[in-house]
């Protein structure tokens, strides 16, 4: 038994003791112990991640009844790579849930759930072959499904959640079993190295790829399959939200690689293209909603679909170039896109457990009623705060290292040697970069808002006032991701350096380190070195700080209850801008995307035409997605429902014609 | 045409035209930047005052203020936190980096950080968050306002801003700027070429935008409807007020340097030279004070646009931007 | 001499089969179709005969008899005293007569072309009669889906079954003894239960109008 | 040795009919339920000597009627054990509750007399002694669907005799073409170890009539489309355990039927006419479950539809051939034990709720998690989430589907699957999941006079150890960070004081062990949930650990899989 072998059956091990532990324990010690085990869990992943990521070789079979081969659980490097990432994100949720987990979210079930839902998750990087392959998707659904759950008694919006969730995942996984059914049929094998031998650009080929593009899009939350996740998110737990939000979805990445990356890898143009344009769609849809939510959970669930799809750009820009030989920005790409993946992990996990602990403090999520708690809550304000510019992609976090790569790789990519590569490529490559600008753009509008709205000014209203700072439990984590987010950041080299070996050994990207931990492409010209830009900085900022030392001594800062008032005086904390009014001028600017439903009533003073007593104004957004695609072919499935029921009225003449037809029919048959 | 530097190009060499010069060269910038930034804001009200037929406060007036301010108290509402005093400085240091960064006076890079404009993006808005959010900390209806109007705004210039860059690297076959300085320098034709008139257009228009000039935004305002910049500093005061106004300033003088040295590159340091570096700073010097005349007589002329119409403003500085991406990947 | 008249006789009583069935979808009234009933399972005793005859096997002949006992006398036998005990009137079929023996027509067509695509190989006389069985099966099928009265349906199904009967003997010479012995049990199970349930439905409902069992349904 | 092991051919015929006469016969009805129980054991225990003797490559006969190859031997198995949990499950109550007391004797010595009828089925070797038998549960199971003898159940029946038995008809005439086609080997026969020879010179036209019939027949029986009419009612009607055996067996052993007669079919014509055939069938099964999900409103029917459903996948499985076989031969088992397991939970929950009404019941995972949890596990295996069999079957059905040219098939099932699914997940989620205080009208809630507020005894574990399960999170955290225990909360509704209602939220205690009917009576008070499972879990936890256990078991299982395929021409 080797470290990889070891580590597997470890995991296994571990998982399997959290669901005993979660179902057998009491309850005054089972979110402790339990956490502890999944936390644990999640270390093993990241030992057995960290082994496999440097190329170290180890299986473990399970046999099966059926008569196809055995499950292999093997990760190679970029399984070791995911595996790490899914396991950190594990073990930081697992210990928040120590401190977050109350009442039916510390239950039996939601514990052995949890244990479930993390050991499916993170073994699914390490499965060789399509049926482990699946199983450990479904484990991973099956898991997350019940977490969902757990609230179930006390909001009743979990019941819809659960049904979306459910029937999305569904909907994912059978475009992903149909995907590989038809690698399966063209290859005649199960495991992933034999449908690697499928032709490149037969129909198989390309109708294996439109599948589980789909199936894995619908995992990664891509629009138009995103539909369960403005509501799922919202309605999980937070250390579950965070999971899924911060894990689950890079599960449906790893399998868009494996297909990119292990399976079909010298894809057609058109691959690239149309995972471009669901990457691209879905940046952009997934931030405007983002910008314009109220709920925090809400807004991070919607910023995830951006994020995604910016991964996706990202790889469909890899593919896109590839197939036209841009192999210097195409690997810029690919790793441009793991290293948004693995940022986003970072920064997604703290801001998912920062709006659990505000949730935890305040018992509110609406930003609308939240403020003023960055004095209340340092710990979680500061990471939030840090995680939020990771979101936003800005300097020294690891967002701001992703799509800087990003941005290079697209700008070099329409061109090799001087020669325009393609007229496709040449049209897709500056669309790219409006589309990642204009995502940009919206999510630091989004992150300000989130951040602002929430930790800055006053409260808006009593529970936010009265918020404490989450216990040391919560803190931890949210400590270890927003370190992680500018860790990430400031030393992209060596992660960059470990994500060029794990695409490999095929894709070879010409990623160094240099500087401070800095990261360079030489393949395309582009270098980047964070902690050098922080050194600047500091250097620039010593004479200011002299001048505000100097400055504080003699005029030291005061503090008034409503210094200025904004000129006027009684300005009550209500009379804020609130997260909706900051997202108004986009909402009016994107009418025709967000399609957002006004209602103004107008109460005038007694009989007058023109003295107003009252205005109220209500403005939903709702997901024209599902408004508009999903909503009526739901309501026709319903409709076709309720007439379907006439088929089976209960009349044995009926009936008896049924089968008299079927008779006639095979009758028929037999004698054509 | 492509300048290629190689990986060996980003090893750091320990010399004195590795590192000493371009230090060098990026302490004088700064140095000189903080001193023409306060000077050029003189200089563009003192010029729309004669334009406007007043007598004006002279070019060293916004010198004065920031002394003033900065012997001034600064005062927090009770409920703010730290972002009232860290979001000055934040914005502040956003601006002198980009001094540092940007090829004003020379194109000599930093060892391991060339003045990427991506990058260099990314530090300017840093210094735009950090404005947004002491607007929005103050607690005030205003402060909100501003900050999410200003927000909206920055967010819809950025695809702007990055394809218009996008438009000027491909020449130059990098977003590295004193590159696409150094080529615009080399080969003047490419300076005149359509692609690059289109992207130079659409980029002012996004400094512009950035900067918070008209028409977006009125510097000279404090009315509550038109108010975008100044509604943010509403709540300011003091030393806060004094950091803002001069991150602002800092900011206006380097983008005009940035312009200036795009449109006209001569006068540039290319190689280090005592001479060549004092010619430099003139040079830079006299571009940005040119282009702010000619921003402020502009500005005479113009109205601000509603709000709702900027987005038709930056719709249309985009699609010149794209036209120019495009263009020069399909007709050159 | 037999071996002239055997084609004859064959026909003799598969056509009896046939027009017995083809009057119990035209006649509405339940005596008719019992007496039906009974003279159609005589007549498929005496084809059952006819053909132990011409095989000479006793074990057919003995079938024949046991087909006369159940099919000719004791079911019919059955019903009918059921029968008058309940129900005289003649029922609304949900199909009227003319529609009903055009359908017959129809059905009777097509066991004719499909007997002839199946028994193609088979040109044996019995074979050649073998359609009228399946045309059986077929209009017994017609008079379950039309028939509104539990009794009916009840015919319907052992018009159905003498079609598969007629079926057996006529392509394959009857199956064992053993096996018919069986299969007429499960015959005689299946109506006993069904004549079971009839009564309980007309305990319960007064009647034994298929048409109100309706309360399952979706 | 062979003869040594060909006793175990008559004893799961001999002592069902034994223990069926005792059931009528003995006096105490304690006793006289334990009958079904010892026939299912019976063919149980026969099941696994004779797949031994499968195992050791023995074939015991008997008598030249009775064979039992590795298929029937594991067909045998299957029905003891899905015979075992619908029994043994059904114990609590469901079928006996509403049948008259002097009907209660045949109602046991039916359900043996139905397993050992099914056990002929599958070691038949005769083609004609198995449609015998299989017409032979009809009728036993006839008046087992009719045991609560009520209008609705007497519908049932009528319909379940009616269709039943005229789909079994023509079976037969399928069968006999067949035997007349079989004439051309000299002897007429109807031994299926004969028919399935390779090679025979049988006349096509005649086995491919005989054959399409056939499995038109049983199509009927096995609950496929446009032949399943019947099932919803016969399901929906009969005692659960009833539900259970008929849903679990007697679809597997007519799908049974169909493959053998498959295998006589293939051997002749090529497989090409009964894979459309099945193909059609199966997604037109899979398209009627569909359209009858998705606003179903009983969950008995919707247990019954989702039985169509899988039938159709079998189905499907079946018209894929050899490469499915086992996939298909072990989703018979899984089907059949989770589908009984659901039919045991779903009589229970019947009996306790008394109405079969979703709408009626719901949010039973706070008010009974002794019968949610059961349920909602049954479900998961149910709509094929691993590590239960369905998961394996499935997937090998689909897999196999593609590779075997099917794909238009398999991608038209999997979208039936995914509407089957998602309406499954509905009607489950709507059943078990939510707060009772959302199925309730808008009436006040008010106090149990039987809660006492600040009565927990700290040291009482084991009361201590239960969850808050109608706690929002405010509440909870406000219960629990106090003092760590919540054991009952009564909840007031929304509204009167102010915008944000503060929830009665002390450490409530209730005092009683409440009966059953507690939660019925008092609806608008949440009670201490009730926990009983209301009848023995053991069969179910068995059932359900059988089903997540059996798909990883290479050997034996895997091995006597691949022999029963191989008996059908699935030989790799």
């Amino acid at each position: 038994m080797n470290a990889v072998q070891s580590g597997l059956v470890v995991q296994a091990l571990l998982a399997l003791a959290a669901v005993a532990t979660g179902l057998l324990s009491p309850v005054s010690w089972r979110s402790r112990a339990t956490g502890a085990l999944c936390a644990l869990l999640g270390v093993a992943g990241i030992v057995t991640g960290a082994a496999a990521l440097g190329g170290a070789n180890g299986a473990l079979t399970i046999p099966l009844a059926l008569p196809i081969d055995p499950l292999v659980l093997s990760p190679d490097r970029l399984g070791g790579l995911f595996m790490i990432v899914v396991s950190a994100v594990g073990a930081l949720v697992s210990l928040f849930g120590i401190g977050s987990a109350r009442g039916a979210e510390a239950s039996r079930t939601s514990w052995a759930a949890m244990a479930v839902f993390l050991g499916g998750m993170q073994l699914v990087p390490a499965a060789t072959d399509v049926v482990s392959f699946l199983l450990l998707w479904e484990i991973m659904t099956l898991g997350s499904t019940v977490l969902l759950l757990a609230d179930h008694a006390s909001r009743s919006t979990v019941y819809s959640a659960a049904i979306w969730y459910s029937a999305m995942s569904q909907l994912s996984f059978f475009f992903v079993l149909a995907g590989f059914g038809v690698l399966v049929a063209a290859t005649g094998g199960t495991g992933f190295q034999t449908l690697a031998t499928v032709p490149a650009d037969s129909w198989p080929a390309n109708l294996a790829f439109v599948l589980l593009l789909l199936g894995f899009g619908g995992k990664a939350e891509l629009v138009p399959l995103h539909v369960w996740v403005p509501r799922v998110l919202p309605e999980a737990p937070s250390h579950v939200a965070a999971a899924m939000s911060g894990a689950m979805v890079k599960i449906g990445v790893y399998g868009a690689l494996l297909v990119c990356v292990r399976l079909l890898p010298s894809g057609p143009p058109w691959w690239g293209v149309l995972i471009l344009v669901l990457g691209g769609v879905s940046a952009v849809y997934g931030i405007l909603q983002a910008s314009v939510a109220s709920d925090l959970k809400v807004l991070l669930a919607y910023s995830t679909t951006e994020n995604m799809g910016l991964v996706f750009l990202g790889l469909g820009a890899s593919v896109l170039l590839r197939s036209y030989n841009a192999t210097a920005a195409a690997d810029a790409a690919l790793v441009a896109a793991l290293l948004l993946m693995v940022s986003h992990a970072a920064f997604k996990t703290t801001l998912f457990l920062g709006a659990g602990a505000v949730a935890h403090a305040t018992g509110e999520l609406n930003l609308d009623r939240l403020g003023g708690l960055g004095k209340r809550m340092p710990w979680t304000a500061g990471t939030f705060g840090l995680a939020s510019l990771g979101a936003a992609s800005l300097p020294i976090t690891s967002g701001f290292v992703a799509e800087w790569m990003l941005l290079q790789a697209l700008i070099h990519g329409a061109r090799l040697d001087g020669e325009v590569v393609s007229v496709a490529a040449s049209i897709a490559m500056p669309l790219a970069v409006a589309v990642l600008a204009l995502t940009a753009g919206l999510a630091l509008l989004t992150f300000v808002k989130a951040y602002g709205i929430a930790f800055l000014a006053r409260p808006r209203s009593r529970k936010a006032s009265i918020a404490r700072e989450v216990p040391w439990v919560m803190r931890v984590p949210l400590v270890l991701g927003a370190l992680a987010v500018v860790g990430l950041g400031l030393m992209p080299g060596p992660l960059a350096a470990a994500i060029a070996a794990a695409v490999g050994p095929v894709i070879v990207p010409d990623v160094h380190t240099v500087g401070l931990a800095g990261v360079s492409l030489s393949g395309i010209d582009a270098v980047l070195d964070p902690g050098t830009l922080v050194i600047l900085a500091g250097l620039v900022l010593v004479p200011i700080l002299v001048i505000v030392a100097l400055g504080a001594r003699r005029h030291p800062t005061r503090v008034d209850p409503l210094p200025w008032a904004g000129g006027g005086s009684r300005l009550r904390p209500r009379m804020q801008y609130t997260a909706t009014s900051y997202a108004e001028p986009l909402v009016r600017v994107f009418d025709d995307v967000l399609r957002p439903s006004r209602d103004v009533e107008v109460t005038h003073v007694g009989e007058s035409r023109y003295l107003v007593e009252k205005v109220h104004v209500e403005q939903t957004v709702s997901d024209v997605i599902e408004t508009r695609l999903y909503r009526p072919v739901l309501n026709a499935a319903q409709r076709f429902g309720l007439a379907a029921r006439r088929a089976q009225d209960g009349s044995i003449h009926r009936y008896l014609g049924y089968s008299f037809a079927a008779l006639l029919v095979v009758l028929i048959a037999v004698s054509l | 045409m492509r300048v290629g530097t190689g990986a060996a190009a980003h090893a750091v060499e320990l010399t004195w035209a590795g590192i000493g010069a371009p230090i060098l060269m990026a302490v004088l910038q700064l140095a000189l930047f903080v001193f023409l930034a306060p000077l050029l804001i003189g200089v563009i009200r003192q010029v729309r005052a004669r334009l406007e037929g007043r007598a004006g406060a002279g070019i060293w007036q916004p010198w004065r203020d920031v002394r003033k301010l900065l012997a001034k108290e600064p005062v927090h509402a009770a409920d703010s936190s730290w972002m009232l005093s860290v979001g000055p400085i934040v914005l502040l240091v956003s601006s002198l980096l980009l001094c540092v960064l940007l090829p004003l006076v020379g194109t000599l890079a930093l060892p391991l950080i060339p003045s990427d404009l991506f990058v260099i993006v990314s530090v300017m808005l840093i210094g735009v968050v950090a404005l947004a959010l002491v607007g929005l900390d103050g607690g005030t209806a205003f402060g909100g306002m501003g900050s999410s109007r200003h927000m909206t705004v920055a967010a819809l210039v950025e695809p702007t801003l990055l394809l218009s860059i996008y438009a000027l690297s491909i020449p130059a076959g990098s977003s590295t700027l004193s590159l696409i300085v150094q080529t615009r320098l080399q080969t003047p034709a490419v300076i005149i070429s359509p692609v690059s008139l289109l992207a130079m257009v659409a980029l002012a228009i996004a400094i512009m935008a950035e900067t918070s000039r008209l028409p977006i935004d009125n510097p000279s305002t404090h009315l509550e409807l038109t108010m975008l910049h100044e509604a943010m500093v509403l709540e300011s005061s003091g030393r806060d007020l004094a950091w803002l106004e001069l991150g602002s300033w800092l900011k206006l003088a380097a983008l005009l340097g940035l312009l200036g040295n795009l449109i006209v590159p001569w006068g540039v340091l290319t190689d280090f030279t005592v001479p060549g570096l004092l010619l430099g700073a003139v040079a830079v010097a006299a571009k940005v004070l040119a282009l702010g005349t000619a921003l402020s007589v502009g500005e005479v002329f113009l109205a601000k646009a509603r709000l709702f119409s900027v987005p038709e403003l930056l719709a249309g500085s985009f699609a010149l931007a794209l036209l120019a991406v495009t263009a020069s990947y399909l007709v050159a | 001499m037999f071996e002239t008249t055997y084609p004859q006789l064959i026909g003799l009583c598969t056509g009896t089969l046939l027009l017995t069935s083809a009057l119990m979808v035209w006649r509405h009234s339940m005596l008719a179709s019992i007496r039906l009933l009974a003279v159609q399972g005589l007549a498929l005793a005496a084809l059952v005969a006819v053909i132990g005859v011409q095989k000479g096997e006793l074990e057919v002949i003995l079938v024949a008899v046991l087909v006369l006992l159940v099919k000719g006398l004791g079911l019919p036998w059955v019903l009918a005293h059921e029968s008058k005990a309940t129900t005289r009137t003649d029922e609304a079929p949900r199909l009227n007569p003319t529609a009903s023996l055009l359908t017959v027509a129809l059905l009777t067509i097509l066991a004719y072309v499909v007997s002839s695509r199946v028994l193609a190989r088979d040109t044996s006389v019995s074979a050649h009669a073998a359609p009228i069985g399946l045309a059986m099966v077929l209009i017994g099928f017609l008079l379950l889906v039309t028939r509104r009265q539990a009794r009916s349906q009840l015919i319907g199904f052992l018009v159905l079954d003498n079609g598969i009967a007629t079926v057996a003997f006529l392509t394959s010479g009857g199956v064992p003894l053993v096996l018919e012995l069986g299969i007429s049990l499960d015959v005689l199970l299946v109506v006993m239960i069904l004549y079971v349930f009839a009564g309980r439905m007309h305990n319960k409902f007064g009647n034994t109008d298929i048409d109100q069992l309706r309360k399952l349904h979706d | 040795m062979a003869p040594s092991l060909s006793f175990a051919l008559w004893t799961p015929l001999a002592l069902p009919v034994l223990f069926a006469l005792l059931s009528l016969t003995v006096p105490s009805p304690r006793l006289r339920r334990l009958g079904p129980i010892a026939s299912s054991l019976a063919v149980l225990a026969s099941g696994v000597i004779l797949v031994v003797a499968a195992l050791h490559d023995q074939v015991p006969t008997l008598g030249g009627v009775l064979r039992a190859d590795a298929l029937s031997a594991y067909l045998l198995t299957v029905v003891g054990a899905i015979g075992l949990v619908s029994t043994w499950g059904g114990l609590g109550g469901g079928g006996h509750s509403q049948t008259p007391a002097r009907w209660a004797g045949s109602y046991d010595g039916l359900i043996s007399v139905f397993l050992a009828a099914m056990s002929l089925a599958v070691v038949a070797d005769n083609i004609g002694l198995m449609w015998a038998s299989i017409e032979a549960t009809t009728i036993t199971t006839a008046f087992l669907v009719g045991a609560h003898r009520t209008g609705k159940s007497l519908e049932a029946s009528w319909k379940y005799v009616i269709l039943g038995s005229v789909g079994v008809a023509i079976a037969l005439l399928g069968i006999l073409l067949i035997y007349a086609a079989s004439r051309a080997t000299g002897e007429a026969t109807l031994s299926w170890l004969v028919l399935s020879q390779p090679g025979l010179p049988l006349d096509p036209a005649l086995v491919r009539a005989g054959g399409a019939l056939a499995v038109l027949g049983f199509a009927t029986k096995a609950g496929l489309a446009p032949m399943h009419s019947w099932l919803p009612d016969a399901h929906s009607q009969a005692p659960a355990p009833v539900s259970g055996l008929m849903s679990g067996v007697l679809l597997a052993v007519a799908l049974y039927a169909i493959l053998r007669v498959q295998t006589i079919t293939d051997a002749v014509i090529g497989p090409d006419f009964l894979r459309a055939m099945l193909s059609v069938a199966g997604l037109l099964s899979l398209f009627v479950a569909a359209a009858l999900l998705i606003r179903q409103r009983d969950f008995k029917r919707m247990l019954a539809y989702s039985s169509i459903e899988h039938m159709g996948l079998m189905a499907i499985g079946a018209a894929v051939g050899a490469a499915a076989l086992p996939a298909v031969l072990l989703y018979m088992l899984g089907h059949g034990l989770v589908k009984a397991t659901l039919f045991v939970v779903s009589g229970r929950i019947l009996e306790v709720e008394g109405t079969p009404t979703i709408a009626n019941v719901r949010a039973l995972l706070v008010r009974r998690p002794g019968l949610a949890i059961p349920w909602l596990v049954a479900m998961a295996a149910l709509v094929g989430f691993p590590p239960f069999s369905i998961f394996f079957s499935e997937v090998g059905i689909i897999l196999a589907g593609w590779s075997a040219g099917m794909g238009v098939v398999v991608g038209i099932a999997l979208v039936l699957l995914l509407v089957i699914f998602a309406s499954l997940t509905r009607l489950t989620v709507a059943l078990t999941i939510g707060s009772p205080h959302d199925a309730l009208d808008h009436t006040p809630p008010i106090l149990p006079k039987q809660v006492t507020p600040r009565a927990t005894a700290p040291g009482d574990e084991s009361d201590a150890d239960r969850e808050a399960t109608v706690l929002s999170r405010r509440e909870a955290e406000a219960g629990i960070d106090g003092a760590g225990v919540v054991n009952g909360v009564a909840h007031v509704a929304d509204g009167g004081s102010g915008p944000e209602p503060f929830p009665m939220t002390s450490n409530i205690r209730v005092a009683a062990p409440f009966p059953d009917t507690v939660a019925v009576t008092v609806v608008d008070v949440v009670v201490a949930p009730d926990r009983s499972t209301h009848g023995p879990l053991l069969p179910l936890v068995l059932a359900l650990a059988t089903c997540a256990v059996v798909p990883f078991i290479a050997n034996p299982v895997g091995v006597l899989l691949v022999r029963a395929a191989a008996v059908l021409g699935g030989a790799h």
